[in-house]
C-alpha cells in the first residue's frame, strides 16, 4: 500500500456540509472567523436544492398570522414531541430568516403590491387550528433551489473557502468522558484519495439526511447520513431516530417528490373510484392534513383495495380542475416531473402517487444554540449541528411542510453565530499525531477486502427490508425482522469487496463506506422504533395504535455502546429525555 | 500520456449546422474576394491582361465554381439576416429554427432563378 | 376520469447496449469505448442504466450524480452525441435498437470516465459576480413587482450543470469564452430590479471572451435541462451592453 | 469543429471595447453588403449576357459613372473589412499559440489594408483611355 498523503489545516470554524444549513452558518461565520466549509458535493448540488414548496414564516403579508400560531401548529404537527422553547425560536425568528434571504437576493414570488407572496401548506393554520393559513413563502416550486443558489451566491460574495468533493469520514475527539473535546475532522478527497485533517475550534455538522436507508425515497443518492453516523460512532447520542417522515406524494414507483404545494394550490387526492378519501380521515383540512396522517391514509386506501392502477398500489393526485395557467405559474417543475418520468399530463390526467421516505425528524441532539449534546443536558463545547442532521427538536414526531427550510435557516444561522462566539475565546484542541489513523484503517479495509459480497446488493436488501418493515406501518414483528436482516447484512458487510482499487475519483470505495453509515443508522432507527411502543406522528405502531403520553412523552436517545455485541440491537443503549413544554399542553391531534 | 477522450461529433441541430455553414461560406467568400480584388485590379495594368483573366471566368469549370460562390453568398447573406433577427428581434430566438428553413428555402429559390440563366451564359 | 390510462409497472423490461467512453489516467490506457448490455424498464433513465453497470458489472465506472431527478446538476453528459442529464433522459425515449453512446461533456478536461474538471466552469461563473449587489439596508423585504420579478425568472432556474457551456462550439475551441452558463447567471442579476451593479457585470461581459463570442448556435438552449432560453438571455445581455444598461 | 483538448491559461482580462464595435460592424456591414453584393450579381451576371459580357469595356462603361465607382469602392471596403474581421474571429477561435495568432491576424489586416488601397486606387484612378478601342470611342479620351 502506498502511504496516503495527509494534509493539515487549521481554521477557527470548520463547517461540514454545504447545504442550506451549512452555508447559512458559513455566511455568519465567514466574515468573523477563519472559516472553511467541507462538502462531499459541490455546494449547489446539495439536496436543499430539491426542496420545492416553500419556507414558513408568519409574515402576515396576505392574511393575518402570528408567530404564536405558527408555534402552535409546529407543536401540534409534531404530535407534542416538540421542544417548545425551540419551536418558539423557530417561529419567532422565521420572519427575519425570510427577510435575510430576500435581502441576500432570493427571488420570492410577489403579491400584487410587491411583497413576498405566501401560500397554504399542510398543517399550517390560523388561530390554533381554525382554518388553513397562507404562511409559506415560496419561489414557484423551486424554493429550495433558490435558497441554495442564493446562499451559495452570498458565499461567493463573501469569499468563503470551500473544500468541495471532500468526504468527511471522522471527527477527532480528544479527552475522556465529559471532558471530551472535538479537535479536528478528517476528510477524504475524492479527486486524489488524499486525506485532509482540518483542525478547528468550532466544528459544525450540517450533513443533511439519510433517506437512502429506504428504497422509495425523495432523497438524493448522496444522502447517506455520514455526519449523523460519525457522531454516533463517537459514542454521542442520537435523538428521536424512530421518527422518519414519509411524504404522501412521491411519484408512484419512483419516490420523486411532488410538493405538498400541489395540494396547497388545490390539488386533491383520490382513490381508484375517484373518491376524495381525505374527507374521511381529516374532515376539517382534508388534503392539507399533516403528512403522517395523509401518508397513512393513502397507505390504508391501498391496503384496503381502493388503490388505483393495474396493481392497485397507488392513489391519484388530481390537479385537472386547476387552470393550466396556475399550474404553469406555481407548479411548473413538479408537473414537469410527472410528464418526464411517468408520461402523465397533469393538466388532464391525475398523477399516480404513493408515500416516499422523505425527512429525518431525529438526528444529532442539540440545544437552541445548535450545540451538540453528549447526554440529555451536557454540551460538547465547540461542536455544533444544524439542519436535517440535527434534532433540536422543532419537528418532534412529525415535521410540518416548509418548516425544514426554515429550520436550516434559523438554526444554521445560530450555529454560525455561536460557533464564532466560541471560537473567539476558545483554544484549539491539539490534534493527535495519529488523527487520521481511523480513516486510513477504514479505507484500507475496504480497498483490500477480498470478500464476495457486493455493496449494491447489500444496500438494496437493506432498503427493501426498511421499506417493507419500518415504513408507514410498523409492528414489533416487522421491526424485529428488519433488525435481524440488518444484523445479517452487517455480517455480510464484513465480507465485501470492491472492484475499483484506484485513488482517483473512487466512488466505488466511497459507496462502500457510505453503506456502513446506512447500516448503522437503519439499525438505530429500527431499535428505537421497537422501543417506542406507541403511535405518534410519523411513527405508527399497529400493535400500539394510540399515543401514550404517560410513558412516551419523551425523546429517545440512542447510544452506541459496544460495537462487538452479538445479538442484534444490543449494542445500542436507549435512554429517554424529557420534552420541553412551555405553553401548549399535549392534546389529541385532530384536524 | 494516454490519449484523452475524443468521442463522437456533437449532434447539434439547425442552429449549430447553420453556423458551421455560415463560417465555411464566409471563409470561401473571403478567399474569393481576395482573388477577385486582384483580378479586377488588372484593369489598371492593361485591358489585355484584364480580359485574359476574365476570360478564364467564362470557362465551364470556373463557371460552375461561380455557381457555388453564388450559392455560398446566398446562404451566407440570408443566414446573416437570420442572425441579425436573432440578435435584434425579440422573438428571433423563438423562431430561429423556422427562420433557418426559410433561409434555405429562399436561397434555394433564388439559386434556381440564377443557375439556369448563368449556365446559359456560360455554356450558351 | 381516465384513472387507468397509465399502467405503471406494466411496461416490460428490455435489453439495451450502452457504449461508455472510458478513461482513467491511472491505468495508462488510452480513452476507449466499452460496451455493456443492461436490462432496463420503461421508467428507467440513463442514470439507472449507468448505476446498473456500476453496481452489477463494473464498479470502477465513475460518474457524478446526486438527486436523480434533474435538480442538482451533477450528471450532465453526452448521450448519443448531445448534452443531457442522465437522470432526465428516459431510455425508452432513445432509439433503443441502436447502442446508446455515453461520453463526458466536451471542452473540460476529463478526470476519469464521465467525470470532468469543472473548475474552469465554476470560475467563469464566479467571475460575473453572481450575487445581489445593493447598497440599501431595508428593514423588511425589498419590494418588487410581479412583473419585475418575472423579468429574470427564466435565468433563476439554472442548476450549474454545464450542459450548455460544454455544448457550445465556441467554448470547445479554447475554453476561454465565459460560456452561456456564466452569462445566464449574470443575466439573472442584470435584470433583477433590486440589483445595482448591472453596469459592472455588463462591463465584465463586454470582454474579449464575453458575450460577443457567442455565434448564436443554440446548442446551449437545446442542451439546457431546465428549459432556459439561454441564447435569448445572451441576446438580451448583448442588447443591454449596446444600450449601456439593463 | 476543432476542439482543443484542455482549456489553457486563465482568461486574460483584456477589456476590448472594440469587440462590441466589431460585432456591430459585422451586422451593419452585412446588411448593406446584402444589397450591394446582390445588386452586383444581378448587374454583372444576370442582366444582358451575364458573365459573357464582362470585359474591359464593360468595366469601363460602368466606372464611367461615379455612382458605380462609389458603389464598388464601398462594396470593396465593407466586404474586405467584414471578411477580414470574420477571419480574425475564426483565427482567434482556432489558434492555440499566441504567436501564431498574432502572426495570422497581422497578415490578415495587412492583406486587407493593401487590397483596400489597391482596389480603391484602381477604381478612382481608373483610366479607360489606356485601351485602343476605348480611345477611339470614348469622348473623354479624345480631348
Ligand atoms: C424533494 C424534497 C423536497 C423538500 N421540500 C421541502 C419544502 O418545501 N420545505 C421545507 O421546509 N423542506 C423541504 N424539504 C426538506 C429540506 O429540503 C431538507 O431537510 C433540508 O434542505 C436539509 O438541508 P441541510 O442543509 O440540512 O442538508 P443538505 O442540503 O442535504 O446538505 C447536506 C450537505 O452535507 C454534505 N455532506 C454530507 N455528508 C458529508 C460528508 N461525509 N462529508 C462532507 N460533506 C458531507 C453534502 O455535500 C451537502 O452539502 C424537502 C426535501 C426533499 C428531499
Ligand atoms: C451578403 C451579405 C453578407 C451578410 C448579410 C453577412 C452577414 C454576416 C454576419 C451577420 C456575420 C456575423 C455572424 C456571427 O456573428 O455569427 C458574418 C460573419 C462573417 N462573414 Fe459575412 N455577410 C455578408 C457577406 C460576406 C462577405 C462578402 C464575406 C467575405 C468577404 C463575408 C465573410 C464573413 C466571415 C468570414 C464571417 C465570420 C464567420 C464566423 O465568425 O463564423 N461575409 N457575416
Ligand atoms: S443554463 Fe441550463 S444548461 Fe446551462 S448550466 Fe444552467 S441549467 Fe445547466
Ligand atoms: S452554444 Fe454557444 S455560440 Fe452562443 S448560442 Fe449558445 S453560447
Ligand atoms: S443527478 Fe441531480 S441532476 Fe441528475
Amino acid at each position: 500500500m502506498t502511504k496516503p498523503r495527509i494534509h493539515n489545516y487549521t481554521y477557527d470554524v470548520v463547517i461540514v456540509g454545504a447545504g442550506g444549513a451549512g452555508m447559512r452558518a458559513a455566511i455568519e461565520a465567514g466574515p468573523h472567523a477563519k472559516t472553511a466549509v467541507i462538502s462531499k458535493l459541490f455546494p449547489t448540488r446539495s439536496h436543499t436544492g430539491a426542496a420545492q414548496g416553500g419556507m414558513a414564516a408568519a409574515l402576515a403579508n396576505v392574511e393575518e398570522d402570528s408567530w404564536e400560531w405558527h408555534t402552535f401548529d409546529t407543536v401540534k404537527g409534531g404530535d407534542y414531541l416538540v421542544d417548545q422553547d425551540a419551536a418558539e425560536i423557530l417561529a419567532k425568528e422565521s420572519v427575519q430568516a425570510v427577510i435575510d434571504l430576500e435581502n441576500m437576493g432570493l427571488p420570492f414570488n410577489r403579491t400584487p403590491d410587491g411583497k413576498i407572496d405566501q401560500r397554504r401548506f399542510g398543517g399550517h393554520t390560523r388561530d390554533h387550528g381554525k382554518a388553513p393559513v397562507r404562511r409559506s413563502c415560496y419561489a414557484a416550486d423551486r424554493t429550495g433551489h433558490m435558497i441554495l443558489q442564493t446562499l451559495y451566491q452570498n458565499c461567493v460574495k463573501l469569499g468563503i473557502e470551500f473544500y468541495n468533493e471532500f468526504y468527511v469520514l471522522d471527527l477527532v475527539m480528544v479527552g475522556e468522558g465529559k471532558k471530551r473535546r472535538p479537535s479536528a475532522v478528517v476528510a477524504y478527497e475524492l479527486a486524489t484519495g488524499d486525506l485532509h485533517v482540518f483542525q478547528a475550534k468550532s466544528i459544525v455538522f450540517a450533513t443533511g439526511g439519510f433517506g437512502k436507508i429506504f428504497k422509495t425515497t425523495s432523497n438524493a443518492h448522496t444522502l447517506t447520513g455520514d455526519g449523523v453516523g460519525i457522531i454516533y460512532r463517537k459514542g454521542l447520542p442520537l435523538e428521536d431516530m424512530e421518527f422518519y417522515q414519509f411524504h404522501p406524494t412521491g411519484l408512484a414507483g419512483l419516490g420523486i417528490l411532488l410538493s405538498e404545494a400541489a395540494r396547497g394550490e388545490g390539488g386533491i387526492l383520490r382513490n381508484a373510484s375517484g373518491e376524495r378519501f381525505m374527507e374521511r380521515y381529516a374532515p376539517t383540512i382534508k388534503d392539507l392534513a399533516p403528512r403522517d396522517m395523509v401518508a397513512r391514509a393513502m397507505a390504508n386506501e391501498v391496503r384496503e383495495g381502493r388503490g388505483a392502477g393495474p396493481n392497485k398500489d397507488y392513489v391519484l393526485l388530481d390537479l385537472t380542475h386547476l387552470p393550466p395557467e396556475v399550474i404553469d405559474a406555481k407548479l411548473p417543475d413538479i408537473t414537469e416531473f410527472a410528464r418526464t418520468y411517468l408520461g402523465v399530463e397533469p393538466y388532464t390526467e391525475p398523477v399516480p402517487v404513493f408515500p416516499t421516505a422523505h425527512y429525518a425528524m431525529g438526528g444529532i441532539p442539540t440545544n437552541i444554540k445548535a450545540e451538540v449534546l453528549s447526554d440529555n443536558k451536557t454540551v460538547v463545547p465547540g461542536l455544533y449541528a444544524a439542519g436535517e442532521c440535527a434534532c433540536v427538536s422543532v419537528h418532534g414526531a412529525n415535521r410540518l411542510g416548509t418548516n425544514s427550510l426554515l429550520d436550516i435557516n434559523v438554526f444554521g444561522k445560530r450555529a454560525g453565530i455561536y460557533a464564532v462566539e466560541y471560537a473567539k475565546t476558545a483554544q484549539h484542541v491539539p490534534v493527535p499525531a495519529d488523527a487520521a489513523s481511523e480513516v486510513i484503517a477504514m479505507i484500507e479495509k475496504v480497498r483490500k477486502a477480498k470478500g464476495n459480497e457486493k455493496v449494491a446488493v447489500l444496500r438494496k436488501e437493506l432498503q427493501d427490508t426498511m421499506d417493507k418493515n419500518a415504513q408507514v406501518y410498523r409492528t414489533e414483528d416487522s421491526l424485529n425482522e428488519a433488525l435481524d436482516k440488518i444484523a445479517e447484512l452487517r455480517a455480510r458487510y464484513e465480507n465485501i469487496s470492491i472492484q475499483d482499487k484506484g485513488e482517483r475519483f473512487n466512488t466505488d470505495l466511497l459507496e462502500a463506506i457510505e453503506l456502513g453509515f446506512l447500516l448503522d443508522l437503519a439499525e438505530v432507527l429500527v431499535v428505537t422504533a421497537r422501543e417506542r411502543r406507541e403511535s405518534r406522528g410519523g411513527h405508527y405502531r399497529e400493535d400500539f395504535e394510540t399515543r401514550n403520553d404517560k410513558k412516551f412523552m419523551v425523546h429517545s436517545m440512542a447510544y452506541l455502546t459496544d460495537k462487538k455485541v452479538k445479538k442484534p440491537g444490543e449494542n445500542i443503549k436507549i435512554d429517554w429525555k424529557p420534552v420541553t413544554i412551555t405553553n401548549y399542553q399535549p392534546m389529541e391531534r385532530k384536524y | 500520456m494516454p490519449t484523452k477522450p475524443a468521442g463522437t461529433l456533437y449532434r447539434g441541430k439547425t442552429g449549430m449546422w447553420s453556423w458551421v455553414l455560415h463560417r465555411i461560406t464566409g471563409v470561401a467568400i473571403f478567399f474569393f474576394l481576395l482573388v477577385h480584388t486582384l483580378d479586377t485590379a488588372l484593369v489598371r495594368v492593361s485591358p489585355e491582361a484584364y480580359n485574359a483573366v476574365i476570360n478564364t471566368y467564362k470557362t465551364p469549370i470556373i463557371g460552375l465554381a461561380e455557381l457555388g460562390l453564388v450559392a455560398a453568398l446566398l446562404f451566407h447573406g440570408l443566414n446573416g439576416v437570420r442572425v441579425m433577427l436573432i440578435d435584434f428581434w425579440r422573438k428571433g430566438s423563438k423562431y430561429q429554427n423556422v427562420m433557418f428553413w426559410i433561409v434555405i428555402g429562399i436561397a434555394f429559390i433564388l439559386f434556381l432563378g440564377f443557375a439556369p440563366r448563368h449556365l446559359m451564359h456560360v455554356f450558351g | 376520469m381516465s384513472a387507468e390510462t397509465k399502467k405503471i409497472g406494466e411496461i416490460p423490461s428490455f435489453k439495451v447496449t450502452l457504449f461508455v467512453r472510458r478513461f482513467n489516467p491511472e491505468d495508462g490506457q488510452d480513452a476507449r469505448w466499452q460496451d455493456f448490455d443492461v436490462e432496463v424498464f420503461g421508467t428507467d433513465r440513463v442514470l439507472d442504466a449507468l448505476h446498473k453497470i456500476k453496481w452489477e458489472q463494473d464498479g470502477s465506472l465513475t460518474f457524478r450524480r446526486s438527486c436523480a431527478h434533474g435538480v442538482c446538476g451533477s450528471d450532465a453528459m453526452r448521450i448519443n452525441g448531445r448534452n443531457r442529464l442522465a437522470c432526465k433522459t428516459l431510455i425508452k425515449d432513445l432509439d433503443i435498437t441502436q447502442p446508446i453512446y455515453v461520453e463526458p461533456i466536451k471542452g473540460l478536461a476529463v478526470e476519469k470516465d464521465l467525470v470532468v474538471d469543472m473548475n474552469p466552469f465554476y470560475q467563469a461563473y464566479r467571475d460575473v459576480k453572481p450575487f445581489l449587489i445593493a447598497s440599501d439596508k431595508p428593514e423588511k423585504e425589498r419590494l418588487q413587482s410581479a412583473e419585475d420579478r418575472e423579468r429574470f425568472d427564466d435565468t433563476t432556474k439554472c442548476i450549474l450543470c454545464a450542459a450548455c457551456t460544454t455544448s457550445c462550439p465556441v467554448f470547445w475551441t479554447d475554453g476561454q469564452y465565459f460560456g452561456p452558463a456564466a452569462i445566464v447567471n449574470a443575466h439573472r442579476f442584470i435584470f433583477d430590479s433590486r440589483d445595482e451593479a448591472a453596469e459592472v457585470r455588463l462591463e465584465i461581459l463586454n470582454d474579449k471572451e464575453g458575450v460577443w463570442r457567442c455565434r448564436t448556435t443554440f446548442n446551449c438552449t437545446e442542451a439546457c435541462p431546465r428549459g432556459i432560453q439561454v441564447t435569448k438571455a445572451i441576446a438580451e445581455v448583448k442588447q443591454a451592453i449596446l444600450r449601456g444598461r439593463a | 469543429m476543432v476542439t482543443i483538448e484542455t482549456p489553457r491559461s486563465p482568461r486574460s482580462r483584456k477589456h476590448a471595447q472594440w469587440e462590441k464595435w466589431g460585432w456591430l460592424y459585422m451586422r451593419y456591414s452585412g446588411a448593406v453588403l446584402l444589397i450591394l453584393i446582390f445588386g452586383h450579381i444581378v448587374i454583372n451576371l444576370l442582366s444582358g449576357e451575364g458573365i459573357k459580357q464582362i470585359d474591359f469595356a464593360f468595366v469601363a462603361g460602368k466606372w464611367a459613372s461615379p455612382f458605380w465607382q462609389v458603389y464598388d469602392v464601398l462594396m470593396l471596403w465593407l466586404a474586405l473589412i467584414h471578411g477580414t474581421n470574420g477571419m480574425r474571429t475564426i483565427v482567434n477561435d482556432y489558434t492555440e499559440r499566441e504567436t501564431v495568432r498574432k502572426a495570422l491576424n497581422y497578415t490578415l489586416w495587412i492583406v486587407c489594408g493593401l487590397l483596400i488601397v489597391l482596389g480603391t486606387l484602381v477604381c478612382v484612378t481608373f483610366d479607360p483611355c489606356i485601351d485602343q478601342a476605348m480611345r477611339a470611342s470614348l469622348e473623354v479620351c479624345k480631348g
